[in-house]
């Protein structure tokens, strides 16, 4: 598993690639389908066209549900390998946000487990996005749908 | 002592990101209207103790940490 | 689009790299999701262990069905990027069969869409799988379901 | 003349990859019929016409290309 936080900038595709490499040849020989997802930030456009974000998180509470959502997925799919990857601090349109992905023997699985791992985040874990406008306002996102208390 | 954090909107509201308490608060709404002076609770506010999210009526210690945020907005488009 | 075959044994995620950097900067900055579908040889176990996997096709009008399913993803959902390459040929556990990925600013139409692009080629894409085994024997892989007619 | 191309299995089955028939076959059917000696369809059998699925009512003209195969398999596990 690659599970954790990054500070900067990342390519998604190395890290999809370093997964794949890690499992033992007999894992590797047994996955037959790999779903990855891969969240950027949008720019949006006109004036209120986003040029920043702020991704607040909460240290040790925001790892740790990371690694409960993966654990979890690992858990309740037959997952042979996963990454659950989460940008956080400035971030630049285009620039990558989330890598989810799972390996499994068949693409149900491999599909549903990268699915779930991606909606369990954007609901559970402790993340806070500000947006930063071209003209110069900020405001924090609203959540669509309340998280679970 | 408790400590208490606020994240995000409600850290900027609140002008404030942490604070010690004494622990005389038993659970986590007590914390809250002991840190906050009784403020209103914000609709969807989300509370942790000690990293693990928790309710209302959730007991609070002496060296516990608790944590108010709003609704988490991580993830993908 | 990169849609196509491929004759020899490919890594999918420089592919994947490419199509994303392929997009201008105004459609890379409207992209907030890209699902990603990589389809490997599983090898099995035992004496039945497949140890080769020959990918016969139908020159022309595979490529041609491959085009469509693109082309028709591409107008049922608001994708951007779109990525669906399969690989003929003598294949060898661990390499990828297919690569099949969709760029959208929203997360539900890159998933819908790329799983779409996964179930049709397998149900409509005139491809044939032929197992070769540890044990000496070879098979046609039959599929599950019956492709439309 | 109408081309005829047999994949896979089917062509395993019947030992030949391709003919060519003279173009007196009219439909799909009628090109199985003579191309393969009358020979039973086989269950799920599949047909395309220059390039595109057909089935077997679809109607053939000379240098037409008429191609039979079993069901699909490829994709992913």
């Amino acid at each position: 598993m690659i599970v954790g936080l990054r500070e900067t900038a990342f390519a998604p595709w190395p890290l999809l690639a370093d997964a794949a490499q890690a499992m033992d040849a007999a894992e590797r020989a047994g996955c037959g389908a790999n779903d990855a997802f891969i969240g950027t930030m949008r720019a949006g456009g006109g004036a209120t066209r986003v040029v920043r974000l702020q991704l607040e998180h909460y240290p040790g509470m925001t790892e740790r549900m990371l690694m409960r959502i993966a654990t979890d997925t690992g858990a309740r799919w037959p997952i042979r390998q996963l990454v659950l990857v989460h940008r956080v601090g400035e971030v630049l349109p285009g620039e990558t946000l989330i890598v989810a992905a799972a390996w499994s023997a068949h693409r149900d699985a491999a599909f549903a487990a990268c699915r779930h791992l991606v909606e369990t985040v954007k609901h559970q874990a402790p993340f806070w996005k500000r947006e930063f406008r071209a003209d110069g306002s900020a405001a924090w996102v609203t959540a669509n749908t309340p998280a679970r208390m | 002592m408790i400590t208490v954090r606020f994240f995000a909107g409600l850290r900027e509201q609140l002008g404030r990101d942490t604070l010690e308490l004494p622990s005389t608060a038993t659970t986590v709404r007590a914390v809250w209207a002991r840190a906050t002076d009784q403020a209103p609770v914000p609709t969807h506010l989300l509370a942790a103790v000690n990293l693990e999210y928790a309710d209302f009526d959730t007991p609070v210690a002496d060296g516990d940490e608790v944590a108010f945020f709003p609704p988490v907005t991580g993830g993908a488009a």
